[in-house]
């Protein structure tokens, strides 16, 4: 009696399962072919668990209620059938293979290899994706914008906190694209559960999934695979443009990295270099050295009053540019650009004290990285 | 008893065999997983094949071959492919070539690692040559080409048309004192 | 146990294990394999059964495949 | 291993009761005495893991970072796993057959009581190397008690050697603690007792130490790889020599997959003990039950991947494992129908270790449901790695597992100690946690499903409803776990005398035994019919 009191609510929340809105409960439909394949597919077997899941505790709680010893049931000594145990072993094997033949169906279409209109390489780090379009000399990194102080509740949480980032994958409306996925150093996922794509990014190996996004809008999704400490700080965000604002995107961001190309031959002041080298710090470095520049004992170095922060700067920009062997610290000479470099050395140089009044030039950099 | 010590002792033995069994067993599960990965072509591991027997290229389809060079962690080369893509015929044997540099100021030694997508394509491409044969070393500021010579099996199967080979550039400079290159040892200190 | 304990062959054996991968088997026959002594038949058995499972799968697959003209 | 039974057991010690002082526990070669080791370290782990879990769950209640770092959240996931698999569920399951394999197959002892001592106080040794990582340079081990490489290599915190030789240690307890589980059953079995008269509980346990047998050592290899590809310049799993992280994906899973079994097989046997009792009638299909282990422990080698759905398999290895899962999922699945067969038209009465057995039927088949859509692999994209793995495999051990464990101690305790437990605090426990269980696990398939991706600190704002209601629940569950601590404490201080037999319905050689079962059980074989 008390058991099926229990067993109530629970019945509640699955009948109503597809019914809540604010509490989302259920797997959502997605955007894509497949992700509504793929969502049918999931109902499917879910109301095959509940049908069967009504019969066994049906039975079950039915002789709970019935077979009790204080209404004076006696027990009856039948403990074997063959004929009824293979009945029921046989019933489940033909439920499970009719749902193995959609399944086999949608997981043949997710195999499909026809020709791409666009490559995108999809390339995980801690705790970053980089997007590369191949053949399109577009290559960024995509990091979580969310503030610090958000994370650490000393402001008000944003709408999409987490699952924000300074630079989104832009991709075209209803054409196919398809990934490459990799990873510079341990095992990533990437995940955006509307398209139903999520593969692991593997260091040293390429794997590929692809999408045809069908309407525009944001989609968002997170790394899966536990990859370290800010495992959960590295959302993905795509963005699906139309294909005219797409076109419009793509000139614009080719107009824009070569307008930073000629940006890293002007001359910039140290205040300038300071300020840009704050932003680069907080986006890049902040995770690890941590934004008081003190690092976290045992795991990251303290830039504050360091030897490579305070001492020669060619030290200091070889370990920015090309990272240190067997440590999490990596090589931003391929990350950053020239402007972004000498900003954020400068600020290491002169931010929490270390005040060495020096300031690096993107020439500079350009130099050491010759 | 003493019938039943015999018996346990006999047991026991037979048992601490099946585990010094089974350890082996995991072993040998990583030979036995290659031979499994190039009959299967699971994870897209491509084997070193060398020379094939050069046939009649099958000029009714092509194929297009992508290149990707990634650089791996802490490896600052400057890594690409020249040719971004190239379409082939399979059976046509065709070379390409990558571009490497080594921006730093000290000589490196990098191993490449191939992978191709999708994996169920790997086993039908043959590197003839490759520069992931063998390790390579650039001294300081020192630039290079570095070919692969491939052909694509004419067995491949007919619903593949875009083949993805990747290059994974790994830094295995030995941490020696003075920096010079010794052996092709990988060890890494952890953090 | 009052069955003769070496009778029942290849195919008995076969039967019980192949009632045990599907998960039913009769009290009868139960006591018909354990009134024998001899474990490794069914052991081997057992091995013997699972790759056949294993081939009979790969088989699925190619077929599935094949249907699905990949 | 030297020692025969005649040396230890036989007439030179018959009237021997236990030494006096710590000395009793130390060099105890008594399976009684060795099982309550293990059921008390069990329950310390379970609690100083639990507390683990609770740290978590209090970090989740909200979005943000309130308490702990992200690294620091890292090693409490890590350290939860590790510590609840290899130091609550397993122990306990090894006291448990301690306790009762001889008592219910009418032997005196285990048949290797110094190797019997030597497999438990390895343990204490291993988890306490383990914990002490928490406190090292670097910190407690942080990539998840599936440790992929190369984030548990290349990448790892230098503690990690110490995991590794906690691992070992741990493994080379389970193997001889399940080497003396065979040799009991295959050699000490009183004269009369044949195979086909084992007790299920005996059965499932037979089947879980050749598992152990099979799998530890594959375990063993493993983190022995690591070792060797992060101090002696292998590349097993390193991509830069040549070798593979994914590798480490298979052979961990192909001894992670049995190692699932081995958690569960054990509890399929208790809950099998536990309902005919209570419902005062045979098990049905005895027989079935006996093969279907049986053959579950040789299918369970051959799904490993479906763990690895996403790595990037080849469609012919996605299907492949798809259609194996599911085929050895249905004679796994339909062993529910047994216990619920039993029940039918028994005559049922409901004392605590019914009420956690019953719990477990319900419950565990919710857990086998969620594993049945894991299993279908384009769904499993959607699902894996995400609040809805979590969700399945909590409610497969914990009101699997832990419940089966629980039900056991109360269901034994009676006999152990020879005091009845006090019912009205085992329901109260036993509704608290039920209550509690559902409210933490529940939720997490709905967050699972909604986009949270696991092992996670920190979360967005639509998944925080159901995190706070998970981790309400926690604490509920957590804090009701002291009453189960208080139960076991006055059961064994006092309490109302039990009588041999214990429970109505109960059957078996264990109740013939007086309460509390004597130090050496049954120094003359009983006769069995």
């Amino acid at each position: 009696m008390t058991k099926r009191i229990w067993l109530l609510p629970w019945i509640g929340f699955l009948v109503s399962l597809p019914a809540a809105a604010a509490w989302q409960v259920n797997l959502s439909p997605g955007h894509t072919a497949i992700a509504r394949d793929i969502h049918d597919l999931h109902m499917i077997i879910f109301w095959v668990c509940v049908a069967i899941g009504v019969v066994v505790f049906g039975v079950m709680f039915w002789s709970i209620l019935h077979h009790r010893k204080s209404k004076g049931a006696e027990a009856h000594h039948f403990h074997e059938n063959t004929v009824v145990e293979i009945l029921w072993t046989l019933i489940p094997f033909g439920i499970l293979i009719a749902m193995a033949v959609p399944a086999t169906a949608t997981l043949i279409r997710m195999y499909d290899s026809t020709e791409a209109d666009l490559d995108v390489q999809i390339t995980g780090y801690q705790w970053k994706w980089r997007y590369q379009y191949l053949g399109q000399d577009i290559d960024y990194f995509s990091v979580l914008s969310t503030p610090r102080e958000q994370i650490n509740n000393e402001e008000e949480k944003g709408e999409h906190y987490l699952l924000e980032v300074d630079n989104p994958l832009v991709l075209p409306a209803g054409k196919k694209v398809r990934f490459l996925l990799t990873s510079n150093d341990v095992i990533h996922s990437w995940w955006v559960p509307s398209f139903a794509v999520k593969k692991d990014a593997i260091p040293g190996f390429v794997n590929e999934a692809w999408v045809i996004p069908e309407e525009p809008g944001i989609y968002r999704g997170q790394c899966t695979e536990l990859c370290g400490k800010d495992h959960g700080f590295m959302p993905v965000v795509v963005e699906v443009k139309p294909q005219e604002e797409f076109d419009q995107w793509l000139a614009d961001a080719k107009a824009a990295a070569a307008e930073q190309a000629a940006s890293a031959e002007q001359e910039w002041t140290l205040e300038q270099l300071m300020q840009r080298g704050e932003q680069v710090y907080n986006t890049s470095c902040a995770a690890c050295h941590q934004a008081s520049g003190q690092g976290v004992p045992g795991a990251f170095p303290a830039l504050a009053g360091s030897p490579i922060t305070t001492g020669d700067i060619d030290a200091h920009i070889d370990i920015v540019l090309h990272g240190k062997a067997g440590t999490a610290m990596q090589a931003f000479g391929s990350q950053l650009n020239a402007v972004d470099l000498a900003a954020v050395i400068t600020f290491e140089r002169n931010a929490w004290g270390n005040d060495t009044g020096d300031s690096v030039s993107p020439q500079q950099i350009a130099e050491r990285n010759q | 008893m003493d019938e039943l010590g015999r018996k346990n002792r006999r047991l026991v033995i037979r048992l601490l065999a099946g585990c010094v069994l089974m350890f082996g067993f995991g072993f040998a599960l990583v030979p036995l997983y290659d031979v499994f990965c190039r009959v299967t072509g699971l994870n897209g591991k491509v084997t070193n094949t060398g020379p094939v027997a050069i046939e009649d290229a099958d000029i009714s389809r092509s194929v297009r071959v992508q290149f990707l060079g990634v650089n791996n962690e802490g490896m600052p080369w400057e890594f690409r492919p020249l040719d971004e893509s190239v379409r082939v015929h399979p059976g046509e044997m065709r070379q390409i070539a990558f571009f490497a540099r080594n921006p730093t100021s000290r000589r490196m030694i990098a191993q490449a690692i191939p992978s191709v997508a999708p994996a169920e394509a790997a086993q039908y491409l043959h590197k003839v040559n490759c520069f992931c044969f063998d390790s390579q070393s650039l001294a300081s500021q020192e630039q290079v080409e570095m070919p692969v010579l491939f052909v694509i099996d004419k067995k491949l199967p007919e619903h593949i048309h875009t083949l993805t080979l990747s290059y994974t550039l790994f830094d295995i400079t030995p941490e020696a004192p003075d920096g010079q290159a010794l052996a092709s040892e990988t060890r890494r200190s952890p953090l | 146990m009052a069955e003769d304990p070496q009778k029942g062959g290849f195919l008995k054996t076969l039967q019980s294990v192949l009632a045990a991968m599907f998960g039913v088997q009769s009290e009868h026959r139960r006591l018909e394999d354990f009134s024998s002594h001899k474990p490794w038949r069914f052991i081997l058995m057992g091995l013997a059964v699972a790759v056949v499972f294993v081939v009979l799968v790969m088989l699925l697959v190619r077929w599935a495949l094949s249907l699905g003209a990949v | 291993m030297e020692t025969t039974l005649g040396q230890n057991l036989g007439d030179t010690h018959h009237d021997h009761g236990p030494a006096s002082g710590i000395g009793r526990w130390l060099f105890t070669t008594n399976h009684k005495d060795i099982g309550t080791l293990y059921l008390w370290f069990s329950l310390l782990m379970f609690l100083t893991g639990g507390t683990m879990a609770l740290l978590i769950r209090a970090e989740l209640f909200q979005p943000g970072l309130q308490l702990v770092q992200p690294e620091f959240f890292n090693q409490m996931t890590t350290m939860h796993g590790l510590i609840m698999v290899f130091g609550a569920v397993m122990p306990a399951f090894v006291g448990l057959a301690n306790w009762l394999v001889p008592m219910m197959i009418g032997a005196p002892d285990m048949a290797l009581p110094r190797m019997n001592n030597w497999s438990f106080w390895i343990l204490p040794f291993a988890f306490a190397m383990m914990i002490s990582t928490l406190f090292m340079e670097g910190g407690a081990p942080n990539f998840g008690w599936t440790f992929y490489a190369p984030l548990s290599t290349t990448y790892a915190p230098p503690s990690v050697t110490f995991f590794i030789f906690a691992v070992h240690m741990m493994g080379i307890s389970s193997i001889m603690g399940a080497i003396n589980v065979i040799a009991t059953i295959l050699n000490l079995r009183a004269p009369g007792m044949t195979m086909m008269k084992l007790p299920l509980f005996v059965w499932s346990w037979l089947i879980t130490a050749f598992l152990l047998i099979a799998v530890m050592p594959v375990l063993a290899g493993v983190v022995t790889m690591m070792l060797m590809d992060i101090h002696f310049g292998t590349s097993f799993f390193n991509a830069a020599g040549g070798g593979d992280p994914v590798l480490f994906q298979h052979v961990f899973w192909f001894f992670g997959h049995p190692e699932v079994y081995i958690m569960i097989l054990p509890a399929f046997g208790i809950i099998s003990e536990i309902i005919p009792t209570f419902a005062r009638k045979r098990l049905f299909g005895y027989a079935s039950m006996v093969y279907a282990i049986a053959s579950i422990a040789i299918l369970s080698f051959l799904v490993w991947a479906h763990h690895m759905f996403t790595v990037g398999l080849p469609l012919a290895g996605e299907l492949f494992f798809m259609f194996a899962t599911m085929l050895i999922a249905v004679p796994t699945g339909v062993k529910v129908f047994n216990w619920v067969a039993t029940m039918f038209r028994g005559s049922l009465t409901f004392e605590t270790p019914m009420l956690f057995a019953l719990a477990f039927v319900v419950l565990f088949t919710i857990g086998g449901f969620s594993g049945l859509m894991l299993a279908i692999a384009p769904a499993d994209f959607q699902y894996h790695d995400t609040y809805f793995v979590v969700a399945h495999f909590h409610y497969v051990l914990v009101p699997g597992a832990i419940f089966s464990i629980m039900a056991a101690t109360y269901f034994w305790l009676p006999k152990w100690t020879g005091h009845m437990i006090n019912e009205r605090m085992g329901k109260i426990h036993f509704w608290l946690s039920f209550v509690g269980v559902n409210i933490t696990f529940f939720p997490m398939h709905f967050v699972g499903l909604a986009g949270m991706p696991r092992r996670i600190p920190d979360y967005a704002l639509q998944f925080a409803d159901f995190n706070s209601v998970a981790s309400v629940g926690a604490f509920i569950f957590g804090f009701s776990q002291l009453l189960f601590l208080y139960n076991v404490i006055a059961c064994i201080r006092g309490g109302a005398r039990a009588t041999d037999r214990v429970w109505e319905g109960a059957h078996g050689l264990e109740w013939t035994l007086p309460s509390p079962a004597p130090y050496h059980s049954f120094s003359q074989p009983p006769v069995v019919k």
